[in-house]
């Protein structure tokens, strides 16, 4: 499981993150909501090892990911969808798609595989395949970037704002997608502006603000609290 | 609705990239005063389609009339000279220059001074920097920014960031504003201000066209609905009528024809 | 920046060339002098490189090679057809304005890196051209005995100076034309657009800049203070040869430029000054003077990379960081 | 049409030579982007390394050049770790400046042990080979061949292997990179060292054509910084035909119209080029 | 004791540091061997030298600043050994503060700015002209190819010989001068000057370049003869190419054969472990000769009366300081030397009369 332990995480003098906890058990969505600027990409980061925290610490079956590296983080079966995208512009679809895998580099087979199964879940990329990733519009792209994640097999997903820019069908199928990888035992953390779907197929929920989590439940305590009502299902 | 005056106006529009055609043969009207907007399934041509407008692509085939003139072949600052402001899919703007900077290179196309006037301090110079600064400050009290005009822009949140786009956008005393996906990391919260400040700018006399794929937005702002689908006009009309047209249903809505949340699953809810 | 730091920077500027106007006063010697006469000239060169560079952000390596059309011009005006220095020095600055222009006609057809090797490839084809040109640069031997402006010498001596000290008279109030120009094209709502074509070239032609069109006048406006600082030069050395014209020089420039920091008002002058000085202190070192200046050069990118004045405005920051911390809601 | 015959050799070793440079260039610049000025500086080191190597340790040829191959890669590597990993974020111009500082110490360095005089390698094939009266020498043969070779070499490694594509994967995106498992510190300096170990390779065969002096970088620095942007960023056959085209310029352009103005008519096609096609003959589009 | 120091501003580092530094070489053994003989007297008191060497890397303003900069040291003698810069610090010599230019080049310029402070090291080469053309026009025919360097020198050299050449009746084909600093490959240059078949090529540049230059010519299967310019030195360039591949050339005689100069070759090997050139060799007396030039004027800071004693120092100096035998320095300034030409035939060097024509 992902155990989150009193994490703080500074940007020079800014603090983003409050000494901070969560956890993430097997076999669970997590979903994180908060406004702009709460410290979820942030978050999302530190877990991945891109950001190195301050203070505290974050374990995934009891190792730690708080190295400062990011390559450790996915051979342990962490793998992160990152606010931004993050692709490889000028190379072809294709090719980014296979560096998802990059860690079962030895296992070519496994990969074909789980390309495959990408491509089922996105058929437009087929098409897109070998063209440059920078030359997809901006929803293909965060297909691009949802699929690269899963080529990594991992157990941990994180996924950070997903849905950013796609359309409404193809929100439902990241949404189903994410559900039926979960199911094969991935455990997701999910961070979402569309608190209403998340919270649909999550199974537990954390609240950020201004870098300190304010709330937590599990989806259906979330979804009938009044404040998360208002500010982050629009009701 | 259908009878007010069209501001733009588009016959046969078309872009080619390779073997692609990213837009195809689209004519459009878009009308002055209202808020026009533009959906359809990722990659459908949307951006493209405002690239073309805004003169940053060169249309393959096919012309572009706004406000009666021929603007097919302009080029971009040529372009927003005439009244057609944009934003772009990702925010961009100047991070490390001041909110008001920001503003004020957006009104740049409203002033003459040149390296001359910069360099003799002519009247024109000192006419054009007060013209820029009231411009650029009247821009940010309409997105409500003018309390921050001196920050750097990066300082300010992804939602502040967005309206500085804005803010830019609007400092060109535009006609036209071009919104492509304004709400697209916003919660709801953020979403309705950001409503309520296009609905202020239309009240104002401008005229809006935005791409969105929330469909919360598009229901409850939009005068038209005009859809893209492989780079193809497939439907155009009232929100009502949109999201009652199959075709619209099968290649872009689902089950969200109605305005609802996106992606639940648990039914229910309808905003 | 704001119109009180505006001020303030003004009164600064004026105290720092009342006190280097006062500075010959002091009978400095000759060496010194000479110091100072090549370092204004040479932050006239990286003034010019600042506004092309620094302001609008594109990188051109052709920079020297201005500086020598200007030197040249001035050298072949005066010495093959007669014409008095303050005639050739104007007509210098606008033929380097020319053909900036033309340059930049063609080259900004390229971006990015490709602008800069484009350039470079100009700068190196002048430099040639100048070195084969025999007939009218003189070509591999230089152009010997430019003379000093005319009049200067009894100006000096008027002002119970000699030559040199005339010569950093003129040097000094060609400085403060060049630092005024430079500080009028940057704080100008043309050189706001300036700021915006270098922050991003796209964003900028849909906020309605005519962005071609504002590199070209950078480029003229770069070009021709290369040119002036060039004419300058070539009259004080009174020997032209064209190495001087070369891509080192212009590489050296914008190390100063970078050391000073890129896009100030102040860095090329900084930066200018110390380097020369540095470069000076650093021959009592011989055959270890590329030995310790390669590395420093290294270190100061590193870790003062935006340069003197970019250092001095971070300090600045730090002092006001909470003001800044409460930016972020 | 033997004088013809002849400079068409001449034209093809020349361009063999600044091929082999280049090509080290293509990968750190092309592909990772980052200017390395100091490339010309790895090549005058890969140079005087063989050159030691021969004189000093009295090894033969191809020891020698497997050593210095094998010493600058190490150099590069460092100056990887030391200097261009730290000013990955920052503007080109600042590893640019920082790549002509490692150049003056290089050349300072190399002139204080070996001294400032040329230094000469004898060619390890001596003699010449004389078809239907055109000369030609082995060395240029070799260094013809060599270029070949390698730009195919490191074509399929960039393009075929998985490691070619995660050098061009982290170059793209860095963070990215390392989010899908690269681990991009050690990417980066494999890349550099290759790229060292081709600069060294390429100047221990051209050496024995010309003379070892410290400063044999500069002019070298230049052309080949040209040669890879006429052919094109990241192109590896681009930056070949760059070669031989700017070689072809050079010869038959010094032959027919002043040798005194070879160089500026090399300069002056590599102007003309990117005027007409401003992103180089081999990428399509901006 | 007093120490006088002697300036010197010449290339240390870049393209062109080998050549200021076989300068320095010279200046530096001849006040090494001053200071290890006690120094000079200079009115009974005792004086030694020290060299101030800096960096000009061939730039004349950067050696303008420089001179200024050793004259503002009180510095009243200083060597530059490149036209450029001699040309821009020549008006400063006269400048207050006064001071001793002792030129190394063989630019005819030099002279004829007539300049009072100048001291010239270097023979004219205009005297070269005449012998080496007719040795070869004699022994090989009357067609010349030329490939010598662009440098300004290489440049008045190529149009020296081609006029001598033409005087005495022969033909000369197109001029294909190429940068020996720059130049990657010289078989294009060759193959394009072998394509007019000439008899005689006039080649030179720095030496290593100059034998890549004539093992193209070789190797392509030329069988002439070269004329090669005096900056080139056989002593240098038979050690990259066969003695065999230099056969039927004339050019400077090796300073190492010079009678007299055993000492100093041997002094400089060991020193240097290298093989000494004209630059170390020229440099060298000249230093020896201002020194003696002191002693004579009875001052060592005045540079018009050091410059006044000159052709008698000249006249004066000691066979153990002789490399080359030098006859005096005329009233311009300039250093009267024997000039010393060889050819080579049968890998042994011969040495050719040479008829003075000018002074
Ligand atoms: N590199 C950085 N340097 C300084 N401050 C930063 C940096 N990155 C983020 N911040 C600040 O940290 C805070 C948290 O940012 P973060 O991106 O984690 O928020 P978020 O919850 O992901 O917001 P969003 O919904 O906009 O993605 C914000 O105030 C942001 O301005
Ligand atoms: N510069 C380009 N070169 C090649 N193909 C392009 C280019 N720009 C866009 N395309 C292609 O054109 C199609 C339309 O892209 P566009 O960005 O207009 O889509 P969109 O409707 O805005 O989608 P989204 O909602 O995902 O932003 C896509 O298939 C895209 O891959
Ligand atoms: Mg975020
Ligand atoms: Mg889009």
């Amino acid at each position: 499981m992902l155990d989150v332990q009193n994490l703080r995480v500074n940007y020079g003098p800014f603090t983003a993150l409050h000494d901070i906890g969560l956890t993430v058990n097997p076999g669970e969505i997590v979903v994180l909501l908060g406004a702009n600027g709460a410290g979820k990409s942030t978050l999302f980061r530190t877990l991945s090892g891109l950001q190195r925290p301050a203070g505290g610490a974050a374990t995934w079956n009891g190792t730690s990911l708080t190295g400062g590296r990011p390559e450790f983080n996915v051979a342990h079966g962490v793998a992160q969808c990152p606010e931004g995208r993050l692709l490889f512009p000028e190379l072809s679809v294709q090719k980014n798609l296979r560096l998802g895998a990059y860690v079962h580099r030895k296992d070519p087979a496994g990969t074909e595989k789980e390309l495959q199964r990408v491509y089922d879940l996105f058929p437009i990329l087929v098409e897109k395949k070998h063209d440059p990733a920078g030359s997809l519009s901006g929803g293909q792209q965060q297909m691009v970037a949802i699929a690269r994640a899963l080529m990594a097999r991992p157990q941990l997903l994180l996924l950070d704002e997903p849905s950013l820019g796609l359309a409404p069908l193809v929100v439902e199928q990241v949404f189903q997608t994410v559900q039926r990888v979960n199911e094969a035992g991935v455990s997701v953390l999910l961070a979402e502006q569309n608190a209403f779907a998340a919270l649909g197929i999550a199974h537990r929920g954390y609240v950020l603000e201004s870098g300190k989590i304010t709330l937590q439940g599990t989806s259906g305590e979330l979804m009938n609290d009044d404040r998360v009502r208002s500010a982050y299902l629009g009701v | 609705m259908t009878e007010s005056t069209s501001l733009l106006d588009v016959q046969g529009l078309g872009i080619r990239f390779g073997g692609l055609d990213a837009v195809k043969d689209v004519t459009a009207v878009i009308p002055a005063g209202q808020i026009t907007a533009i959906i359809g399934p990722n990659g459908a041509g949307k951006s493209t389609f405002f690239n073309l407008i805004s003169g940053f692509y060169q249309p393959t085939a096919g012309s572009i009339r706004f406000a009666g003139e021929d603007i097919t072949r302009l080029k971009t600052h040529e372009v927003v000279a005439r009244g057609i402001a944009r934003t772009f899919q990702t925010t961009t703007i100047y991070r490390e220059l001041s909110v008001l900077d920001n503003a004020m290179i957006g009104h740049r196309v409203r002033t003459r001074a040149g390296l001359w006037d910069a360099l003799l301090r002519t009247g024109r110079e000192k006419r054009d920097e007060d013209g820029s600064r009231a411009g650029a400050l009247q821009a940010l009290e309409r997105v409500g920014l003018s309390s921050r005009a001196h920050l750097p822009a990066g300082a300010l949140t992804q939602e502040g960031q967005k309206r500085v786009g804005i803010a830019m956008a609007l400092s060109s005393d535009p006609k036209l504003l071009l919104l492509d996906e304004p709400a697209a990391g916003m919660n709801p919260e953020e979403t309705v201000r950001l409503m309520a400040l296009i609905r202020d700018l239309v009240g104002g006399g401008l005229s809006v066209a935005l791409v969105e794929h929330k469909m919360s937005l598009v229901m409850g702002l939009a005068d038209r609905i005009l859809v893209l689908h492989h780079g193809q006009k497939i439907a155009q009309g009232t929100p009502a009528e949109v999201s009652r047209d199959p075709a619209v249903v099968e290649a872009y809505l689902g089950s969200h024809a109605h305005g609802g949340q996106m992606g639940q699953r648990t039914g229910a809810d309808h905003a | 920046m704001t119109p009180g730091a505006v001020k303030v920077g003004q009164w600064g500027w004026i105290a720092a060339f009342v006190v280097a106007a006062l500075f010959p006063l002091l009978r400095p010697s000759g060496y010194l002098l000479d110091i100072g006469i090549n370092v204004m000239i040479w932050a006239m060169v990286a003034y010019g490189l600042n506004v092309i560079l620094g302001y609008t952000g594109q990188l051109s390596l052709a920079h020297a090679g201005f500086f020598g059309i200007g030197a040249y011009t001035v050298g072949i005006l005066t010495l093959k057809a007669g014409w008095s220095f303050w005639v050739a020095w104007p007509v210098a600055v606008a033929l380097c304005a020319v053909l900036g222009l033309l340059l930049g006609l063609v080259a900004f057809r390229t971006r990015g890196d490709a602008f800069a090797i484009f350039t470079l490839g100009v700068g190196v084809i002048v430099m040639l051209v100048i070195n084969k040109w025999d007939a009218l640069t003189g070509g591999n031997e230089g152009l010997n005995g430019v003379n000093p402006p005319a009049g200067l010498e009894a100006l000096s001596a008027g002002l119970g100076l000699k030559l040199s000290g005339g010569f950093y008279y003129l040097a000094l109030i060609s400085l403060a034309l060049t630092v005024l120009v430079a500080a009028r094209a940057r704080f100008s709502v043309f050189g706001r657009s300036l700021i915006a074509v270098r922050g991003s070239e796209d964003l900028a032609r849909s906020a309605g800049i005519d962005v071609y069109s504002h590199k070209l006048r950078a480029m003229m406006l770069s070009t021709a203070i290369a040119g002036f600082a060039g004419g300058l030069y070539a009259v004080y050395v009174g020997f032209l040869g064209s190495a001087v014209t070369g891509p080192v020089t212009t590489f050296t420039v914008l190390l100063y430029l970078l050391v000073g920091g890129l896009g100030t008002l102040a860095g090329p002058l900084i930066g200018t000054a110390l380097m020369y000085v540095l470069t000076q202190l650093l021959q009592g070192l011989a055959d270890y003077r590329y030995i310790v200046f390669g590395p420093l050069l290294v270190l100061l990118v590193m870790y003062a990379p935006h340069g003197l004045c970019g250092l001095w405005d971070r300090v600045r920051a730090r002092r006001a960081a909470p003001t800044k911390a409460a930016a972020h809601d | 049409m033997t004088t013809f015959m002849q400079q068409l050799f001449n034209a093809l070793a020349l361009g063999g030579v600044y091929a082999l440079v280049a090509l080290g260039l293509t990968l750190v610049y092309g592909v990772m982007r980052v200017p390395n000025f100091a490339h010309g500086g790895l090549y005058m080191l890969g140079a005087y390394f063989c050159y030691a190597a021969l004189s000093g340790l009295g090894i033969g040829y191809v020891p020698a050049l497997l050593l210095s191959a094998l010493g600058v890669a190490v150099l590069a590597a460092g100056l990887e770790r030391l200097i261009f990993y730290p000013l990955r974020n920052a503007p080109h111009v600042h590893p640019m400046i920082a790549a002509i500082g490692v150049l003056f110490f290089l050349e300072a360095a190399v002139q204080l042990i070996w001294g400032p005089d040329f230094k000469q390698i004898q060619e390890p094939v001596p003699g010449i080979l004389n078809v239907g009266g055109v000369i030609i020498t082995w060395q240029r043969l070799i260094v013809i061949v060599a270029s070949v070779l390698t730009m195919l070499g490191l074509n399929y490694f960039l393009k075929r292997t998985l490691t070619g594509t995660t050098i061009e994967a982290m170059s793209q995106n860095r963070e990215g990179a390392r989010l899908v498992g690269i681990d991009t510190n050690r990417v980066g300096m494999l890349t550099f060292a290759i790229s060292g170990a081709l600069a060294a390779v390429g100047a221990s065969l051209i050496a024995p054509i010309n003379s070892v002096a410290p400063s044999m970088g500069e002019v070298m620095n230049l052309k080949v910084f040209a040669i890879i942007i006429l052919g094109g960023m990241g192109s590896v056959p681009g930056a070949i035909v760059g070669a031989f085209l700017l070689a072809f310029t050079e010869v038959f352009g010094g032959f027919y119209i002043s040798l005194d103005f070879a160089d500026v008519i090399g300069f002056a096609m590599l102007v003309l080029v990117l005027a007409l096609k401003p992103a180089g003959l081999f990428r399509k589009g901006a | 004791d007093r120490v006088v120091n002697i300036g010197y501003s010449g290339p240390l580092s870049g393209g062109a540091a080998f050549y200021g530094k076989d300068v320095q070489s010279g200046l530096d053994m001849a006040i090494s061997e001053l200071n290890k003989a006690g120094g000079i007297t200079v009115k009974g008191e005792k004086v030694t030298f020290k060299l101030v060497a800096l960096d000009d890397r061939y730039l004349p303003n950067e050696t303008a600043t420089n001179v200024r900069r050793l004259t503002s040291q009180g510095i009243d003698i200083v060597f530059v050994p490149h036209s450029g810069g001699i040309l821009t610090v020549q008006p400063l010599t006269a400048r207050d503060p006064e001071f001793l230019l002792v030129a190394y080049s063989s630019e005819p310029k030099i002279l004829e700015s007539k300049n009072p402070l100048t001291f010239m090291l270097p023979p004219r080469f205009d005297n070269y002209f005449q012998p080496f053309v007719s040795t070869q026009m004699k022994a090989f025919g009357k067609k010349l190819g030329m490939i010598g360097t662009t440098s300004a020198y290489g440049k008045q050299w190529a149009e020296g010989v081609t006029a001598e050449w033409q005087k005495q009746g022969g033909t000369v084909g197109a001029n294909n001068g190429v940068d020996y600093n720059t130049t990657v490959d010289y078989s294009s240059a060759v193959t394009k000057a072998l394509s007019e078949k000439p008899d005689v090529l006039f080649i030179g540049g720095p030496s290593q370049p100059t034998a890549l230059v004539v093992k193209a010519a070789r190797e392509q299967g030329f069988k002439g003869g070269f004329i090669i310019m005096d900056q080139a030195k056989f002593e240098q360039m038979d050690q990259v190419v066969p003695k065999s591949y230099l056969d039927g050339s004339v050019g400077v005689y090796p300073t190492i054969l010079f009678p007299g100069t055993q000492v100093f070759v041997a002094q400089y090997q060991r020193q240097y472990k290298k093989i000494p050139t004209s630059e170390a060799g020229l440099n060298y007396m000249g230093m020896n000769v201002v020194a003696k030039a002191m002693e004579l004027a009875g001052t060592t800071d005045d540079p018009r009366a050091i410059r006044a004693q000159l052709n008698a120092a000249a006249k004066a100096l000691p066979l153990s300081k002789t490399v080359y035998k030098m006859l005096g320095v005329t009233a311009d300034g300039h250093a009267d030397a024997e000039f010393v030409i060889a050819s080579v035939k049968g890998g042994q060097y011969t040495k050719l009369r040479l008829s003075k024509v000018f002074k």
